[in-house]
């Protein structure tokens, strides 16, 4: 019962946060703080549950799958929910300076819309992770879409605008290709429930091409290479809060639904080809991503990129952990990588979003003075960039570590390599940033003062992504809770 | 192989999805693009039609009726959203295409400054 | 974990917290400031002769969580992490008071203290790691906190130096952290043991464990400047004077050297590595850096080049009594971590006492120094005879056990080169310091400032005197139960003993 | 055009994967026909669709629901509305038709409602015809004093999703499960809820058809808001 309403409550506050904050305006910023509030306390009220007795389906309507819609907390739904419950939390706090320093005319407007828009964000974010139904997933899909482009439009600045254009126009036909896909698979399997899909999907050309359609979809709109485009404009473009809430946590959205799909509905069709394949895509993105970001002039150009490269680390979670046997120790650190680089990644966005608010502009070049004038800032950055190259014992490390762990163990020594140059590159373009705070100045330029809560706000979230590499044993205790793979936590000698 | 005048309906689904997608890949202008998706999204509707028919029992199937319906209003709103926004990219940018490497322009065009926002806009 | 293993993390934390808290002080809260760090450094110093005294005791000390399955960070004390925790604890107290004496009046020193803390941390971690990933973790933490230190002028030329330093450092991370990482894939968690942990995997795989060796010593012998890793240490010289002694003498260079013992001594064992044929390699590498190393000082007319040249070349002599199998060469090696750290630490001591006091930062505008500066080119002087070897100073202990090591384990060619080493020692030493004692300096000095009526500050003439002074006391009273030496004999006896 | 070669191929792929798709569908799919009409008798309603909609899938129209008040939300934030111009005497059978029209719109709008529960209709379908009603009185230059008071369009187009919800809610009080509506009253619940719906969808496709947010809205500085476009 306790679940149960967790589980309702996780959808309903957010949704009806978000219709008050538009009927409401005045109200946005209280309603944002009060979600994050009971999101929190519910999450808490699900983990106790789910850690007491495994996972927790909730028969929307008492119906129940096929007829009806389930909704599903597993070790992995939660770890997904915690993650944005941080961040949108964060969130919240910054934009309640970020809307009110600076001095355009358009501040009032953007932040009367921003409230409800992210709030609709959040609604998304949650109903995704907690769907077990593959239609009411491209309802959420929509959701979040249209919500995330049109934040990046409330930039209102030209290059934003077109950005956001580009990405609804990926998103729309992108949901379009998942929308056929699913259809396929109702007209093949009479159901559209995670669960019983296991069961009745044998391999045949519609399954495969269903899928095809469903991965195609979900590949775009999670920017794995080399669909990831549309991603630095629209990432760079939005407004600091924004930038941090698509990196963060919308792109994993779609990642998440692909695990679901692969690894829970349809296992029967992971060959080790298409394993393999993601891999590739994976290491691809990595090495791309982290060329271009070496060579932004802008920095938060610099961190789009670098989006695009960490997202592929997440995708060399499907060879390492395609055998059912042992594939924990991927499944467990790709997803562990996940969190940390949501918490990094966003530390860095809202730091960025400081500078770029307090000086201006954001060229790589000129940063000298600022940094000196924003040193929370800085550090916030340099603490996201350590969990970003991995260092110990940052949960950047923790993730790494695991995939590195899983590869060796067996004997995929190919991606070994990825990750060690991957780590490599990202350690030149964070290094390219930082060296900027020693470097010495005149007299710091004078810039626009920034509150207090933006800096902090940023600085927590960075020491979180380091810290989080301490807890990284218990969350991985959580995945195992429904997780579609086993095996030891790590490999090796003893363990093994 | 589903019976023959289901198959009429599910192929020519499964054409207007494929001719969308072409023309919103091929078709520059905006207001092409956005009409390129809602052709996608009818090929799509038509073949789940097409399934709800071919099911026994009395009636066609309704839980893909629903599931239609959902996508209808979905696509009315992407449709509006899409529209509004080629209408404020147009205001901003002067034309009805997307310019291929927008980013290129943006250092400049990054800086909040209050007059940015006005360039560009036909005022009322 | 016991109630002793606290006393671990109050020696980390003596230095943690400080560097923390100095972090949020502001700016201009000087005295506060240095009280801090002086209080940190002390407490630091009773800490560690606690822990001394318990290990003498036969105390045990273990303090570790799981921060993911199987992997705990784990700190310990054994007689290796005495030997290195006591150097650079001792070590850190008087360059904190050289540095608080040779930083006045400059700006960011918040800044400067804190990562300065931050970096005397990871060096004391690295001594009490009692596994692997424990120590790669404080392996990299000093390498970010270094970072700052060696680019703290903001100079252009010292953000390349930076640059540089962070390339190479980086990298012999990443190829540490594959080492580990691959070694964890084979023989799960390492915890460091006497006579090392992998006895029965080098028989079932030698090839794997070779390599993993060599990419161990890449990644340790980047921060031990080995040749041909030793690009970054002569740039690295931007960084202002008590972080080159602090980097040549206790930290980095040192981090990479105490490394390498551990990875033969309590990982691989040193007969294990012996019977897989990989310190033989290990030793003709030393060997080269220690001629390369001399050869290169002797060219260098930049004081401070000069010695760091010198340091690459000191260090190798530890990297090759590890090498050599057999208890002297072991003894000799591990005395010399320590001697070296003294010597080096007063030589740069003393470098900086004549940049500051009378600008002089090359080698030929020495003349006379010792006149004017007599207290500072002494200490100068025994460290430097110190470095060539002269009986009875540390540095001539440390040679002769490398000596007899080397002649016992029926490596003639060692004594070759470290005869050598020793001429070019004194060849690129001795001119300076007859420059500093015997040439009258020039009649319009470089720009002198004087400190009150000392020759200079006495923050920065008392630091090289002690260190001098210990100098002579490791080499005199080697033989006492109170020695370096003493200390390294007992090692040595753990490691080959019966 | 170098592009459209590639391009076009690569949709005639897609074209040949699709069709080998379809054809190779089940010939006669069992789909969840006999399911849905099994538990009519429990869902409150006769008609299946409505059923499915409401009750089966009802969770699926709650975030549906929600994705109409998103749109409105975000085309507001994107433009100012504009209103259709011209002058009104030009267009003399416009007006006396709206006379006819609009009521007759209205009245059809709650029939469909009431009769979804039996046969084809409901919220939607009477949604679009009052939507249909709202743009022809914009047309007419009707109800601007209604449309210029922003207070109470945003109450009647977030009514939907709130009522929604709280009946959601309600009912998870009742029986413990979200929108599982307390056994026999299945029909009274969705009535309420459709209402609401009706209300919200019709006013939310109406005012779309106004591409921004009502001119009347103050913003915080209305004369000059640079995102408006009037």
């Amino acid at each position: 019962m306790i679940a149960a309403s967790a589980i309702a409550l996780l959808i309903l506050a957010p949704l009806a946060a978000a219709a008050l904050a538009f009927a409401l305006p005045k109200l946005g910023r209280w309603l944002a703080l009060g979600t994050a509030v009971v999101a929190g306390a519910a999450i808490v009220q699900l983990t106790r549950a789910v850690l007491a007795g495994g996972v927790q389906t909730h028969r929307v309507g008492g119906w129940g799958a096929p007829l009806g819609i389930d909704l599903r907390a597993d070790g992995l739904a939660l770890l997904m929910l915690m993650v944005t419950a941080c961040i949108c939390t964060a969130i919240s706090l910054y934009a309640q300076g970020y809307f009110r320093s600076g001095h355009d005319d358009e501040a009032p407007h953007r932040e009367r819309y921003f409230w409800p828009l992210f709030l609709f964000l959040w609604t998304a974010l949650n109903a995704l992770f907690l769907s077990a139904d593959i239609f009411n997933l491209y309802v959420t899909l929509e959701l979040l879409g249209f919500a995330a482009v049109t934040l990046v439009a409330l930039a209102g600045k030209r290059a934003a605008l077109t950005a956001a254009l580009r990405y609804l126009f990926v998103s729309l036909s992108a949901s379009l290709f998942y929308l056929l896909g699913v259809g396929l698979v109702y007209g093949q399997c009479a159901t559209v429930d995670l669960a019983s899909l296991a069961s009745k999907a044998q391999p045949g050309p519609t399954l495969w091409v269903a899928l095809a359609l469903m991965t195609g979809g979900l590949i775009a709109k999670a920017a794995l290479f080399p669909l990831h485009f549309w991603l630095p404009p629209a990432h760079a473009n939005a407004p600091a809060p924004v930038s941090a809430l698509l990196s963060a946590l919308v792109v994993k959205g779609s990642f998440y639904i692909l695990l679901r799909l692969w690894f829970e509905a349809f296992p029967a069709l992971m060959t080790p080809g298409v394993a393999q394949l993601f891999g590739g895509l994976g290491a691809a993105a990595i090495l791309w991503g982290s060329v271009q970001a070496l060579l932004q002039a802008r920095l938060k150009l610099l961190i789009a990129y670098s989006t695009v490269a960490q997202l592929g680390y997440l995708f060399l979670l499907f060879p390492l952990a395609a055998e059912r046997e042992g594939g924990f120790v991927a499944w467990s650190g790709g997803l562990i990588f996940l969190g940390a680089h949501a918490c990094a990644k966003t530390a860095m966005f809202l730091a960025a979003g400081n500078i770029l608010h307090a000086a201006g502009h954001d060229r790589i070049k000129d940063l000298d003075g600022i940094t000196h004038s924003l040193p929370i800032s800085a550090f916030a950055f340099g603490m996201a960039g350590l969990s970003l190259v991995g260092l110990p014992p940052s949960s950047g490390f923790a993730g790494k570590w695991l995939l590195l762990n899983s590869a060796l163990a067996q004997g995929q020594w190919w991606w070994v390599a990825v990750i060690f140059i991957g780590s490599l590159l990202a350690a030149g373009y964070v290094v390219r940033v930082i060296t900027h705070a020693f470097t010495r100045v005149a007299e710091p330029t004078t810039q626009n003062p920034i509150p207090p809560v933006m800096e902090w706000t940023a600085l927590t979230l960075a020491l979180l992504a380091v810290g989080l590499g301490f807890a990284s044993h218990w969350v991985a205790e959580l995945l195992r809770v429904g997780a579609p793979v086993i095996g030891p936590v790590l490999m090796g000698g003893a363990a093994s | 192989m589903p019976d023959a005048d289901h198959r009429i309906y599910l192929l020519a689904g499964a054409a207007l999805f494929a001719i969308g997608f072409y023309s919103l890949l091929v078709q520059a202008h905006l207001l092409r693009r956005i009409m390129a998706l809602n052709v996608m999204g009818s090929g799509v509707f038509l073949v789940y039609i097409a399934l709800a028919a071919q099911t026994p029992g009395p009636i066609p199937d309704p839980v893909p009726h629903a599931m239609v319906l959902t996508g209808i209003v979905v696509s009315v709103c992407a449709t509006a959203l899409a529209l509004a926004l080629a209408d404020r990219v147009q205001a901003a940018t002067g034309r009805v295409e997307l310019l291929d490497d927008e980013d290129a322009a943006a250092p400049s065009d990054t800086t909040p400054v209050a007059s940015d926002e006005h360039k560009g806009k036909p005022s009322a | 974990m016991n109630v002793h293993g606290l006393l671990l993390l109050g020696i980390l934390l003596s230095s943690f917290v400080t560097g923390l808290v100095i972090f949020f002080l502001k700016e201009e809260s000087h005295r506060l400031r240095i009280g801090l760090n002086l209080l940190g450094a002390a407490a630091k110093l009773i800490f560690v002769v606690a822990l001394i005294m318990g290990v003498y005791r036969g105390q045990t000390y273990a303090l570790a969580f799981e921060f993911l399955p199987g992997i705990e960070f784990a700190l310990g004390a054994d007689a290796n992490s005495v030997l290195f925790v006591t150097l650079s604890t001792v070590l850190w107290f008087w360059t904190t008071l050289y540095a608080v004496g040779y930083l006045e009046h400059s700006p960011h020193r918040r800044r400067f203290f804190g990562f300065f803390s931050l970096c005397v941390t990871a060096t004391t971690g690295l001594a009490l790691s009692a596994n692997l990933i424990t120590f790669l973790t404080f392996f990299e933490l000093l390498t970010v906190s270094t970072y700052p230190l060696v680019v703290h002028r903001g100079t252009k030329e010292a953000m390349r130096g930076g640059k540089i330093y962070l390339a190479y450092t980086l990298t012999g991370g990443a190829v540490l952290l594959l080492a580990v990482a691959w070694l964890h894939s084979l023989a799960g968690p390492v915890v460091f043991k006497e006579r090392g942990v992998l006895q029965a995997l080098a028989s079932s795989h030698p090839t794997e464990l070779q390599i993993i060796f060599l990419l161990f010593m890449i990644g340790l012998g980047v921060k031990a400047a080995i040749v041909p890793l030793h690009g970054w240490l002569p740039k690295a010289m931007v960084a202002p004077a008590p972080v080159s002694a602090l980097l040549h003498a206790v930290a980095v260079v040192k981090a990479g050297a105490f490394g390498i013992v551990r990875i033969v001594y309590d990982v691989y064992g040193a007969d294990t590595a012996a019977q897989l044929g990989v310190l033989h390699p290990l030793a003709i590498a030393a060997g080269v850096t220690i001629v390369y190393g001399s050869v290169q000082a002797l060219f260098q007319d930049e004081l401070k080049k000069r010695l760091a040249y010198s340091t690459v070349s000191q260090v190798s002599y530890i990297v090759l009594g590890v090498a050599i199998l057999g208890p002297a060469a072991t003894i000799g090696g591990l005395a010399h971590l320590v001697h070296q750290g003294l010597m080096k630490i007063t030589l740069f001591f003393g470098a900086g006492n004549y940049a500051e006091a009378l600008g002089i930062h090359r080698v030929s505008e020495m003349n006379g120094v010792g006149r004017r500066m007599p207290l500072t080119t002494a200490a100068f002087t025994i460290a430097a005879l110190g470095m060539i070897g002269v009986p009875p100073l540390a540095g001539y202990v440390s040679k002769w056990y490398l000596q007899k090591g080397a002649i016992q384990a029926g490596e003639e060619w060692v004594a070759l080169v470290l005869g050598a080493s020793s001429l070019l020692n004194a060849a690129y030493f001795l001119p300076i310091l007859y420059r500093a004692w015997f040439l009258s300096p020039p009649e319009q000095p470089a720009q002198e400032h004087r400190f009150g009526r000392g020759e200079t500050h006495w923050m920065l003439v008392l630091p090289p005197l002690v260190t001098a002074a210990l100098v002579i006391w490791a080499g005199v009273f080697a033989e006492s139960p109170f020695s370096p030496l003493a200390w390294v004999k007992l090692i040595a006896a753990r490691e080959y003993g019966p | 055009m170098m592009r459209r070669l590639p391009l076009g191929i690569l949709s005639l792929a897609l074209l040949a994967a699709l069709s080998w798709a379809v054809l190779s569908l089940p010939a006669k799919p069992t789909g969840l026909t006999e399911a849905s009409l099994a538990r009519l008798a429990e869902s409150g309603v006769t008609n299946p669709v409505t059923a499915v909609l409401l009750n089966y899938r009802g969770y699926d129209t709650l975030l549906e629901v929600g994705v109409l008040l998103l749109a409105i939300v975000a085309v507001w934030s994107l433009r100012r509305g504009e209103w259709p111009t011209g002058d009104l005497r030009d267009r003399p059978l416009l007006l006396s038709l709206l006379r006819v029209v609009l009521p007759v719109l209205m009245l059809a709008a709650g029939y469909l409602l009431w009769i979804g529960a039996f046969a084809p209709g409901g919220a939607f379908q009477g949604g679009a015809l009052l939507g249909g009603a709202l743009v022809l009185a914009m047309l007419g230059g009707r109800g601007r004093r209604v449309l210029n008071h922003e207070r109470l369009l945003r109450t009647g187009l977030v009514a939907g999703v709130l009522v929604f919800a709280t009946v959601g809610a309600v009912a998870m009080g009742l029986t413990g499960g979200l929108l599982q509506y307390p056994p026999g009253s299945g029909g009274t619940w969705i009535m309420v809820i459709e209402s609401a719906a009706l209300i919200s969808i019709g006013l939310t496709l109406g005012l779309l058809y106004l591409g921004g947010r009502p001119t009347g809205e103050n913003g915080n500085v209305p004369s000059q808001n640079p995102s408006s476009h009037a």
